[in-house]
């Protein structure tokens, strides 16, 4: 039993929160937010590529670290917690394990050294419309290496390099890479709820597409990817509801009411007793999923679902009685708490909602009672 | 229990519809426009003016001030079927429900002659100068200064929360004049000029992106001491009269977030398991907003019908917006999770229903705060209605500049 | 717009008060709590049958007071209010209403001077398994005129003289009205979670069935009984949830703790204003459920399912947290709180469990939106 | 993060499964039997002493004491072991966990070799005595008086909530001995015999029909000062050492309620639409469920990987409680509408799974406010854990007897 991060991983992580706090500041994340035009903190990017952070869970022969899920699991909650600006789980949530989970020697050998290296950015393209991801909604084809359709939103799209799509041939769900800057693609930057992270519409005109993972397998490999990323998505959810729990707390010890500080009524004491129950469940069910990232083995899908349903909970309950818990600077645009609202929505639907998730936790309990 | 109008309910809205088919501008401008919108100010002033001279402004008012000489239940009557019209943005509301009662209940018979009826007729807005940065839920908590020079006070502070401040013309402004006695004791309430020097309207930015609300600064702002409203030292006494009636105006009201519109959506929309209208998880919600919602609706029936009879409303009317601001949320993100990854596009020409349940969200937080924020409601309802003791006070009996502030 | 009890509702509703504070008081609801041979206070059954409640909606051609619905609700939510341990709920607002809705001439002649005048007990008998009653649950069966099945929980079945029955005629379910004293009727008595309501189980074993209303409609006739039904238990419901709510604030001003009254803190004070705005919900739905009852017209069904949607909600929480606000008595047997606790159950499973009725409401919202 | 043992916990394992397995008394009595059953109390002491001898029970504690001599992570695998077996009920848990423990922290030397070798090899009984009628949630605000009376002590009063103590030898009591001055500063503690005169023990009757608690009445009960644990006047500090011991021991535990359980209710019941394991809303409230009992699950884990680390555990064990009885009685209303018209039913023959559901529901309030209520453990949660300020105090600085009472 060995139920925590160990050392090694706890200083990895106590680092990257020294380098989160020098270099990733609100300023950093607000400079992005009040920037129509910046989909990005480049800069910051750069830095996190330099930090060797894109490669953590990248085998060192790909040009990565080759440390671990669980490494990248201790950072992705430091980025949550930062709110960082940057298409890190679009690159290394998705991509890079999309690519590590369903690709060829040769696609790893090209690609993953770019990635680790902070020289390519992703993009993980699915869906097409409202609604959960089925094989039914997908609409875009590929016919003769070529790709025809529609997704949005994709996160990172309009910034991104590469592009996991799935795409149908031959009436089956496939996988594909694509590389965005070549011929037949056209991107538009979507409004979003939360600027701080950047969404497209991209449309396919017999782009070039190169098939990832056997055809006709996309829709599984789908499901795999986004099970890994569930999990290290958890951990930025888990971040960001222990930031907004504590810009809580802060505020409720500082600010006084009738003689007294908030914190000291009932009302405020008992709303934040019930963030941190929340986060710590998201915590323990969080830990438990990067276990089984790492144990690989059939655990996977049942713990991400839940790391995932605990984390979703968590940071949207946290993100919203942290707002409430500010009073009316709450929803002013200058105080922070909007954009942990924001960020709360953002991470709970970019890997799918938490309905769809908690379907999937009981489809694989029912598996897993019946085996 | 009938839902019908009484005969005289039915006459007089039967009068009520005809004139507003006959007079309402029902091709301009949204109802939904809000306050800031500068395009719609002409419009607004005539519809207000046209109501006025009709007798449908100010219906229960004395028509020596302008009003309609009408009961309670002829204003209620009038506000439902005026709802079915698209009149222009209401600029009015906070001055004609809040600030000139206040004066009319309060003010010297000089300010009534003056003020009343230019409010009436839509001529002069009012807006209400009592929240700051340091009191929040605590308006008694004024640190805004008005010291007596001569004949004249001058005023140095600033407020915050203020609708309207930066198109109205007069102001009710609570201040301290005594920072050495109790809280509650050492204020003083003003109306103010807003166009003066000394008074300056700066727009808050919300997360929302709109601009609802103003800080006012005053930088020895003059004033008269015919300008004061009630007693030196009445202050708190006086806003007393102004915050009832803003409980009695506080509605509640959905936005563009209903189960009407999440029906629709999930009429459209695939779960896993099949389309979203056919999911239980789905329909067990709307079940339970149904009965919240319709149970706020039944339940401004029962105040009508209280007003209808003559009688006091009862204290039902307190619960409408602590209900309705969270399940205003709560269905927001519902119906995100339903559009799944989707739900985060915002923009109206790409978000299922124009983004309507993406900007409710956003406004929902707004709305769980500004008027009373969930928590100080519920100890509203606990105190005034239940009858409940105070928490303990440590600012009662204390001079207030004693009281602890954490600073 | 005259959304209240009238004048004259409101002096029934005050009388009705008084009367059962003089002779329901929980001196004789636990009399039949701690007697586990008696069903019912069969002499409060008798003082309520002589104040003529049992036949406020009976025609006064059947010997009832024909005043109407509204009245009977106005009287329910004092039995509600006053926990009474009698069969008032299964005699008159199911067989009763049933006998009106669907009874022959000579039914109603026959039945309904006696129920008015407290001589039949009625108890209605429709489901015989965990879940929702549908038509494909029912198994009982008449053939040639004779009753064969069992039926449990049937509520006052042990001291019922006359029980309408769901049971199926050539395959298809039909009502049936049965002598309980006669011959083929064996019943037992079960122990339930409540027990100042009875219930029983029922096997038929050849009992003469004669039909109430046509053939083949039983089912649609039972959902229609439950309509009627479900409004009347809704003020039951709100009496019990605001007393629920008194005794929370009698106990939370007179209980202290570090020296000031538990009342005086925001964990109870919020609590208890949670229970004030679902009572106040409860009640607005409880109206219009009782306005949808005397207009007839086809608002009921959606009405009705509102009414028992927000009342079985309202009671619950109240009895519930009614229970938590006492602290350690409240769990105790001498304290009164686990009695509204039982009745909150039993009144929210006796006409089916809310999660069946927002199903309903649903569907009717669906049909009302449809038309 | 590893959920696998270290080969030092594997071999520990190993050998407790080994002995487990020669000795536990599978066939006998169940876990679930209750504290009051006094059929098994031979077996309970056959056990006790059967571990004690092996090393096995107060594994923590010096072998001097009886103990195991052995570490924290030790004792946590040792009851993961011992829960797979069917062992006789525990009364020496609130001996063992709270009250010896305070005397061998606390106590004078006579004491300790009085009553630790007993206590552990399960030959005498304690209980707790803190607990009073007015005191509630407040456990130094007891009233039992003690007064000196020359060499002893006169004890009259009363005790509530007090379990085991109709089968206990020895009880550790909380006793006022000064009114005159502040709450917390007049406490002082003593053991008592349990079976001496002037102690009156009265079982009392829960709503869910058991007796799992007592009233305690002392009548001129007279103790010697060589009783008194602690100087007098610090009994609140002792009560602190025990309360902290309470603390770790109390757990969570869903009894007959669990997501298990619910799908197999489930999978055998139909809604209106379909076979209940099919219904998205009951899915998708086992979902939310799951994640809740599976995440105190972990958390458990993690508290033991603190353990075999030799670090104190971090504050997260405070949730379990607060987290599994809402859940509890949740997860039982849901049940029980499923079943819908027959949820009613509780009688073990006719209701599903037994009525497991039902007597959940019954139990399930007991466990929101035994051993803290939902409200006290969110207060220490946001006190101890999170450092948020106490809420005002009225009963600090003031003579325990002049403390409003509200009597």
């Amino acid at each position: 039993m060995d139920f925590d991060f160990s050392d090694d991983q706890k200083f990895l992580k106590t680092e990257a929160r020294k380098f989160l706090d020098a270099r990733c500041g609100v300023a950093v994340v607000r400079g992005v937010l009040d920037d129509g035009a910046k989909a990005y903190d480049a800069e910051l990017w750069k830095a996190v590529a330099g930090q060797g952070w894109l490669g953590v869970n990248i085998p060192e022969a790909h040009g990565g670290l080759g440390l671990g899920g669980v490494e990248l699991c201790a950072i992705a909650e430091e980025l949550g917690r930062a709110l960082a600006p940057i298409p890190f789980a679009s690159t290394v949530y998705f991509v890079a394990e999309a690519l590590m989970l369903a690709g060829s020697q040769a696609q790893k050998a090209k690609w993953l050294p770019k990635i680790a290296a902070g020289e390519v950015i992703g993009c993980f393209a699915t869906v097409e419309r409202p609604g959960v991801l089925t094989e039914a909604q997908v609409q875009a084809k590929v016919e003769g290496g070529k790709l025809t359709g529609v997704k949005l939103p994709v996160t990172d799209g309009d910034i991104a390099d590469l592009a996991v799509v799935l795409a149908k041939q031959a009436g089956r769900g496939s996988l594909y890479l694509v590389e965005l800057a070549g011929p037949g693609v056209a991107r538009e930057v979507l409004t979003t709820l939360d600027p701080t992270r950047s969404a497209a519409r991209l449309v396919f005109t017999g782009a070039t597409a190169e098939p990832l993972g056997d055809p006709g397998e996309g829709m599984s490999l789908a499901e795999a990817i986004l099970d890994r990323a569930a999990v290290m998505l958890a951990f930025e959810q888990v971040g960001g509801a222990d930031r907004a729990l504590e810009m809580a707390k802060e505020y409720a010890m500082q600010r006084y009411a009738f003689g007294r500080p908030i914190g000291s009524y009932q009302a405020i004491k008992h709303k934040l007793a019930d963030i941190y129950i929340k986060n710590e469940l998201a915590r323990s069910n969080a830990y438990y999923g990067a276990w089984a990232l790492g144990a690989g083995g059939s655990q996977l899908p049942l713990a991400a679902a839940a790391a995932r349903v605990a984390a979703c909970e968590a940071f949207w309950f946290a993100a919203k009685e942290n707002l409430q818990t500010h009073g009316g600077m709450g929803f002013t645009w200058d105080v922070d708490c909007h954009l942990y609202y924001r960020r709360a929505q953002q991470l709970g639907l970019v890997a799918g909602g938490a309905k769809a998730w908690k379907e999937r936790l009981v489809s694989q309990l029912e598996r897993r009672n019946a085996a | 229990m009938d839902f019908n109008d009484t005969s005289e309910e039915a006459a007089y809205r039967k009068e009520v519809r005809a004139w507003l088919k006959a007079n309402a501008p029902r091709t301009k401008g949204a109802r939904d426009g809000g306050l800031e919108d500068p395009v719609s100010m002409d419009d607004s002033r005539a519809w207000q003016r046209k109501k006025a001279e009709a007798g449908y402004a100010c219906i229960t008012w004395p028509k020596a001030w302008g009003g309609g000489g009408g009961a309670a239940w002829q204003s209620v009557i009038f506000g439902q079927e005026e709802a079915a019209f698209q009149t222009p943005a209401n600029p009015f509301a906070i001055g004609l429900g809040m600030c000139v009662p206040t004066v009319m209940t309060v003010g010297n018979e000089a300010d009534k002659q003056r003020f009343v009826r230019p409010a009436v007729l839509g001529e002069e807005i009012w807006c209400q100068l009592f929240s700051e940065p340091s009191g929040g839920s605590d308006a008694a908590a004024a640190r805004t200064r008005a010291v007596k020079d001569g004949d004249d006070w001058v005023i140095n502070g600033q407020k915050v929360w203020t609708s309207g401040a930066h198109f109205s013309d007069f102001g009710l402004l609570l201040a301290r004049t005594d920072p050495d006695v109790p809280k509650h004791k050492g204020l003083t309430m003003f109306w103010i000029d807003m166009k003066a020097s000394g008074v300056e309207v700066r727009p808050i930015h919300q997360m929302s992106g709109a601009s609802n609300f103003n800080e006012v600064y005053f930088t020895d702002l003059r004033v008269k001491d015919s300008q004061r409203v009630g007693a030196v030292g009445e202050g708190w006494r006086v806003a007393l009269v102004t915050l009832m009636n803003e409980r009695l105006s506080v509605g509640g009201g959905g936005g563009g977030s209903n189960y009407r519109r999440l029906l629709a959506l999930a009429g459209d929309i695939q779960t896993l398991t099949g389309l979203g209208v056919k999911d239980a998880a789905l329909r067990e919600k709307i079940a339970e907003w149904y009965v919240q919602a319709e149970g706020l609706k039944y339940t401004t029936f029962r105040t009508m019908t209280a007003l209808s009879r003559g009688q006091t409303p009862g204290p039902e009317s307190s619960i409408g917006k602590v209900v309705s601001a969270t399940l205003m949320q709560d269905m927001a993100n519902t119906a995100l999770e339903l559009e799944d990854q989707f739900g985060i596009i915002s923009d109206p020409a790409n978000a299922p229903l124009a983004g309507g349940f993406q900007t409710a969200l956003m406004n929902a937080p707004g709305l769980r705060i500004a008027g009373g924020t969930d928590e100080i409601l519920r100890n509203i309802i606990a105190e005034r209605v239940l009858g409940l003791p105070q928490d303990v006070r440590l600012d009662k009996d204390v001079a207030f500049k004693d009281i602890p502030t954490g600073r």
